[in-house]
């Protein structure tokens, strides 16, 4: 539909070098947040001849994971606006469903693994209803999960440890190395099989496109005629599916479903997400941006540990140094 | 004759992408109200916001009587008497009338604490001398908008200014509200002081302002005396064309099908009893005061509110609409009269604003978006709606207020709807776009859509509406025919039970 | 300040020191920083560099791999390691054994052929005794309960069931009215003994099961004003708040396990692997039951720590 | 009520009812957040005799005081908008710097006592610039700080708790019996001294409006000529103030400053402040709220262990108690 008025139309032309420009500044952002961690790289890597080796760098990959895992599918919800608490202790309740399934109830490795993750993201579900049709706010239903899950993994398992016994086999999905000689694990190709999923979903899909809406203006999204019930429910179970497959991953990495622990990551794993630019007020965020943030605090801990710095000066050194990168892109965003 | 009570010399300021004010130049005199035109994005509320410290400027002197100024931040400009209205609301709606008023300035007792009473005295005591009747104590967030516009008001008269600017302050006013409005500001004025008035309702400049500046694309067009300047002329000023305009609505006799009927609708807090008849092809107009529940008809009928009784039937089939995503379904679209709070994604790129009510039809087999049709629809309608802005990647926040009301509505014509309910369409936008969306809502009816269109601009609903509903306290008092409606009839439809009293 | 700083502060390998990272089950707290000490001690006699790091609680089994994934990276001589799931560091521990690098287990054993030998106390007998200095102080009779520091932890799961099993085979007329578990937290193991203390006026005795835990019941007798005697109360550890409270009174006593001697141990079998010896397959470090009686005695003050 | 032209006399008369109903439906509304405290406790009152006596109510309090001082502190900073993660650790670090100040530099006990609370503040300090001045968003400012503080208790105590040799008085501030018969401790008193003075300070002051305010829309009250970065920095001030105390009272209350723990406080403490009402997004909040907010869950999980729910349940009872009470309040409001 167009209107006939006597006044030219707008030049297209125009526009076309300033959307580049525009799009160029928005990479050229991402590719500085990514400096901070080439720079974290190579500090480190002239500390210590024992940083920057191929073990090392798988480890560091490795160590990332599972907590990017988690920050992966949380930097959806946080988009809307909202926060996943339960994303820790959610991800121990899986790794215990997948101990039952598996060894209790003796299902093949498939349907148990396939069991725990939509078990995870069975949790997600439960979390959405809340969140979206309960209206309970994000931080309360999802620490009242966070609380729910922790003790639910402790009942399930009896409170210890469950065994692969019957699957030894699963504990290759994390360890299995893919690359002969290089101890290259399939858990890490599994992560960066997910990076792109998950960058694709919230990039190129409608899920995305709500996901910043709802986050953006949720009211305005609903007058809309968008459906945000429906989609809130959806971006929580999204969440709810890293939380089973980082379950899957961690109990395979131990060879063994821990009933306990997993406090504290869901922290970790935001932490991930806002060093990664993703704003918790909701509407902005990547998922480039948390694979930064999720490496950077990974390359953090190992290179601390490898230069050997006392542990306790350890978490100090995280804090400052989370501190300045996260103002360091502040500047950075104010002056572009 | 002295300096000028306010100089602007030379003024420039550019953000990425745009020149928002190019070598402008305004002067304003002691006692005058000077008004200050020019179409959407041309860079009023740019300028404004460099007198009032929002923005600092690329170039350009401030005078004030004659004194140059550095205006450093919003609290200086206050202390220096310089008040204003944003275009966007800045209050905090948490907080009740009398906190906002005197936010920065509470009175305090025994030099500790916050004294609510002395507070609420002093608010009603402006309110006394302003003749307006809000409680003081009542919670901001809870008001109608045009409440708020009336608590900005207060709020910017509450300063002892020398100078006020007002950025659009009527934009959500009714008629009743709007003579208040000019009371006030004529009360304002005295030899000292002077305003600054910025509207696109032409007519109101002839009432309220002595002088008219004229803005152009961030360029000084010129200034005109009100008094002998005709209204075309300065439209001509502010477009670079002329407007042909004025004609009402011809009432096309042909009873046509309705397509929604609405009967006995109420609502707890308001509603009793409407009931009325939307046909195919048709505007129909809603005229009434502030709070005569025209905006929450519309949410009744969408599902953003919830209704206690009362059904709506479209096409024939009765229908029971529990959400706004329910009534998008059945074809009904609802713009809100809000733009901030409930219009547009303020953090978004106009592109996604666009596509925000249709996004579904722009998915391809696996579930992608597709991009490219959506920038090609996105691009047509900031075509069509003359949308002034770098590029349709730019974020609806860095667009002026007018720019995103035209995305809002460009949101709602992207989809396509049999029923469309626009609540206050043309807020905030220049008389020439107006004329485009008017010839716009006419092409919809033309090729058979439903259309219900609130409006508090009487005019707009006289030369827009086939039929204009008139509301007051929650009632509908009287459908009209276009040719039965007149300013006078409408305004005693929508004052019945206030001039009558609750007459059953 | 000064400083936790840890035996070494240049611990890459390549220097003519061998290099033994040592990954704990914690770090911070005073039983560690006692097992610490002993393995410094031992390496400045031994003449090796070490590293020393533990997570911060032992339910962080996720992070002690990490730590020792990191430590294997470090291509150290030799590696102790304190399992806090032995499984699940089956795969890191193959990893050490085929780059030929020695793992000495202590604290708990690990469930595996890899390590060389194993330093530590038997925790279940160790809380047998415990159950006994209480059984023997409440005359075998009565109600008695357990605030543990956690219930997945090997040593918390022994430390319980030691105690609760020495009860119910030897002791019928003792009943174990509630267990509660803590986190080791002082503040927490103080609000919930208090809780067990008002569910059961009657109740004779508690046993607290490492430090926090036991000073955490101690507090609670204090806050409740219970008069000693009152309620028995047996800890276990050491730290210088249990000390006080076993010189005062307020508790009849507590096990204390060597930990200076396990992390001495620990590096001391380390540098006999790194040069090929032959060792036992496990190292008993001991425990000892200590009250306000023995308390200054050279054996016992020799290894508690304050 | 609308604009009357004619009649330039509003009616006062009308308006102050309106005011009347509205401060009566506040109170309300905190009288039925009460009652679901009130519910709690008469089921732990029928489900145990040992449940309401004196000494377990006085048990219940002592327990409530050292979080409830840190969700005093926080809602101030959470009615911003804002969120503190760093006061758990923080309270760790000053008890640290207690047990410095008076044991290891002799200072008297006064002067110790101010000196932790004054430290506190500084942490609080630096909170606010980090997020007011340098604009790093709370989450992540406070999460550094977190870090940090964590990482200083154990390197300033050499990671080993300091005894208060030299003040044995100190542990009299959290312990001193101040009824005599009851064992009523002077640090339940402290703390109820606490809630009137927080109450107080939000409710009547200027940094109260400007709390409410800021939270409410920051950008407005900024151009409105507050001094939104001064605010900001004082209301982070006032949260590490009552950071300082709580360290002081946990200290005095083990008789020792402990150099680990406090992770995981700081949900505990804003997960109070959320069930008495207060919002994340800000705004809207009260001192109230947060001390039921306390008291719900110090009563849930002293009454769940006056039971003997086995442990593992505990955290779930809590978890779902949670949901539904904030559900509840949900309904409530909604239909009010
Ligand atoms: N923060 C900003 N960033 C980028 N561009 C901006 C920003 N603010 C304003 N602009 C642009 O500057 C131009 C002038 O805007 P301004 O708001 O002053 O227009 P206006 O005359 O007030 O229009 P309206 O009548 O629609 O309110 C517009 O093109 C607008 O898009
Ligand atoms: N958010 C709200 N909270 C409380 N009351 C509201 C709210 N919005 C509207 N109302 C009340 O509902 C009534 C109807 O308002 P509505 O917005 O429907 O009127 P209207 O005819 O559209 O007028 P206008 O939009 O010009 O103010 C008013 O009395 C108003 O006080
Ligand atoms: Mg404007
Ligand atoms: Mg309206």
């Amino acid at each position: 539909m167009t209107l006939t008025t006597e006044t030219p139309t707008p030049k297209p032309a125009e526009a076309r070098p300033n959307a580049a420009r525009g799009a160029l500044r928005g990479s050229l952002q991402q590719l500085l947040a990514f400096a901070s961690l080439i720079v974290i790289v190579i500090f480190f890597s002239i500390a210590s001849p024992h940083f920057f080796t191929t073990a090392n760098i798988i480890s560091i990959f490795t160590a990332a994971t599972v907590t990017g895992t988690l920050a992966l599918g949380t930097t959806f919800v946080i988009i809307t606006g909202g926060i996943d608490l339960s994303i820790g202790t959610g991800m121990i309740l899986c790794g215990v469903m997948a101990g039952v399934f598996l060894t209790y109830w003796g299902w093949p490795l498939w349907a148990g693994v396939l069991g725990a993750v939509l078990f995870g993201a069975l949790i997600g579900v439960v979390n959405g209803f809340n969140v979206a049709v309960l209206k309970i706010p994000p931080f309360i239903a999802t620490l009242g999960m966070m609380l729910i899950a922790a003790g639910l993994a402790l009942v399930i398992s009896g409170t210890k440890p469950i065994y692969f016994k019957e699957t030894p086999d699963f504990q290759s999905i994390m360890n299995l190395s893919i690359i002969p000689g290089v101890r290259f694990p399939l858990g890490v190709a599994v992560f960066i099989v997910l990076i792109v999923l998950s960058a694709l979903l919230l990039s190129k899909t409608i899920v995305g496109r709500y996901t910043f809406s709802i986050g953006s203006n949720e009211a305005a999204t609903a007058l809309s005629g968008v459906n945000v019930v429906k989609w809130k429910i959806i971006i929580y179970t999204i969440s709810g599916l890293f939380v089973g497959i980082a379950g899957v991953l961690s109990a395979s990495r131990l060879s063994s479903a821990q009933p306990t622990g997993g406090m504290g990551l869901e922290l970790e794993a935001i932490a991930a997400v806002v060093i990664g630019g993703t704003s918790l007020q909701g509407g902005k965020g990547s998922i480039v941006g948390t694979v930064i943030g999720a490496l950077i605090m990974a390359v953090l801990t190992n290179g601390l540990r490898i230069i050997s710095v006392p542990q306790e000066w350890q978490s100090v050194a995280v804090g400052l140094v989370i501190l300045i990168a996260v103002y360091l892109d502040m500047l950075r965003r104010r002056s572009a | 004759m002295s300096a000028p009570l306010l100089e602007v010399v030379g003024a420039s300021k550019s953000f990425p992408g745009v020149k928002a004010l190019d070598d402008v130049h305004l002067d304003l005199r002691a006692g005058e109200v000077l008004a200050l035109v020019g179409e959407n994005g041309a860079g009023k509320s740019t300028l404004m916001k460099l007198l009032s410290g929002v923005y600092t400027p690329d170039e350009g002197e401030f005078f004030l009587s004659g004194e140059q100024l550095a205006i450093t931040g919003p609290k200086q400009a206050q202390e220096l008497g310089i008040s204003i209205i944003h275009q966007e609301f800045n209050l905090m709606p948490d907080l009740t009338i009398a906190q906002n008023i005197f936010i920065g300035r509470e009175p305090r007792s025994g030099g500790v604490f916050l004294s609510e009473r002395s507070l609420n005295r002093k608010t009603r005591e402006l309110f006394d001398r302003l003749g307006l009747a809000l409680d003081p104590s009542e919670v901001v967030g809870g008001l109608t908008v045009a409440k708020q516009q009336m608590v900005e008001i207060a709020k910017a008269l509450s300063y002892n200014a020398r100078v006020l600017i007002m950025d659009e302050p009527t934009a959500a006013l009714n008629d009743a509200e709007v003579d208040t409005l000019f009371d006030l500001i004529r009360r304002f004025t005295t030899p000292t002081t002077g305003v600054i008035y910025i509207s696109h309702r032409m007519h109101e400049l002839r009432q309220i302002s002595d002088r008219i500046t004229v803005l152009r694309d961030g360029r000084y067009v010129g200034t005109v005396e009100t008094a002998t300047t005709p209204t075309s002329e300065v439209i001509s000023l502010m477009v670079g064309r002329e407007i042909v305009s004025e004609q009402r609505q011809s009432d096309e006799s042909a009873p046509r099908e309705t397509v929604l009927a609405v009967e006995g609708l109420s609502t707890k807090s308001l509603l009793k009893d409407v009931s009325f008849e939307l046909r195919k092809g048709e505007i129909l107009g809603f005229a009434g005061l502030m709070g005569a529940g025209r905006t929450e008809v519309a949410r009744a009928i969408v599902g953003a509110d919830r209704s206690e009784s009362g059904t709506i039937t479209l096409h024939g089939r009765p229908v029971v609409i529990n959400n706004p995503a329910e009534a998008a379904k059945l074809g009904i679209g609802y713009l809100s009269e809000d733009r901030k709070q409930l219009g547009v994604l303020l953090e978004r790129n106009v592109r996604e604003n666009v596509v925000l009510a249709s996004l579904s039809e722009y998915i391809g087999a696996l579930g992608f978006v597709k991009d490219k049709k959506i920038e090609r629809t996105a691009r047509e309608y900031v075509t069509a709606l003359r949308i002034k802005t770098p590029s349709t990647s730019q974020l609806v926040k860095n667009l002026s207020g007018g720019n995103q009301q035209k995305v809002v509505i460009a949101k709602w014509l992207a989809k396509d709807c049999d029923v469309l309910i626009f609540d206050e369409p043309t807020r905030g936008i220049d008389v020439g776009a107006k004329d485009e969306i008017y010839a716009l809502l006419n092409q919809l009816a033309a090729g058979g859509k439903a259309i219900i269109m609130i409006s508090s601009e009487l005019p707009e609903v006289l030369r827009l509406s086939h039929r204009v509903a008139v509301m007051c306290e929650g009632r509908l008092t009287a459908v009209l025919e276009n040719a039965d409606a007149t300013q006078e009839n409408i305004m005693d439809y929508a004052t019945r039970f206030s001039a009558y009293g609750t007459v059953k | 300040s000064s400083g936790g700083s840890t035996g070494s502060t240049d611990a890459a390998a390549g220097g003519d020191t061998p290099y033994v990272a040592i990954v704990s089950k914690g770090f911070q707290h005073q039983f560690w920083q006692a097992v610490k000490q002993g393995a410094e001690q031992a390496a400045d006699e031994f003449g090796v560099e070490i590293t020393f790091e533990g997570p911060d609680t032992e339910a962080d089994v996720d992070q002690q791999i990490q730590m020792l994934q990191t430590a294997l990276d470090k291509q150290p001589a030799a590696v102790g390691f304190a399992a806090l799931d032995s499984q699940a560091a089956g795969p890191l521990l193959q990893q050490a054994q085929d780059a030929g690098i020695p793992v000495v287990a202590f604290d708990s054993g690990v469930d595996s052929d890899i390590p060389v030998t194993t330093a530590a106390t038997d925790n279940k007998a160790a809380a047998a005794e415990a159950a006994k200095q209480m059984a023997e102080a409440i005359g075998g009779e009565g109600k008695v309960a357990l605030v543990v520091h956690d219930q997945t932890s090997v040593t918390g799961v022994d430390r319980r069931d030691g105690f609760v099993e020495y009860m119910e085979e030897n002791e019928p007329g003792i009943e174990i009215v509630d267990i509660q578990y803590g986190g080791g937290d002082q503040a927490k193991s103080a609000d919930l003994a208090k809780a067990i203390i008002a569910a059961n006026p009657d109740l004779k005795g508690i046993y607290g099961s490492n430090e926090g835990s036991a000073i955490g019941v101690v507090q609670a007798v204090k806050e409740l004003g219970l008069q000693p005697g009152q309620l028995t109360v047996v800890g276990f550890d050491s730290g210088k708040a249990q000390i006080d409270a076993i010189k005062d009174g307020l508790m009849l006593g507590a096990i204390t396990q060597n930990p200076v001697g396990i992390g001495y141990e620990t590096v001391k079998a380390a540098v006999a692997a790194i040069d090929g010896e032959e060792l036992p397959k496990s190292i008993d470090t001991g425990y000892f039951w200590y009250t306000a009686d023995n308390i200054d005695d050279p054996e016992i003050a020799a290894v508690l720590y304050e």
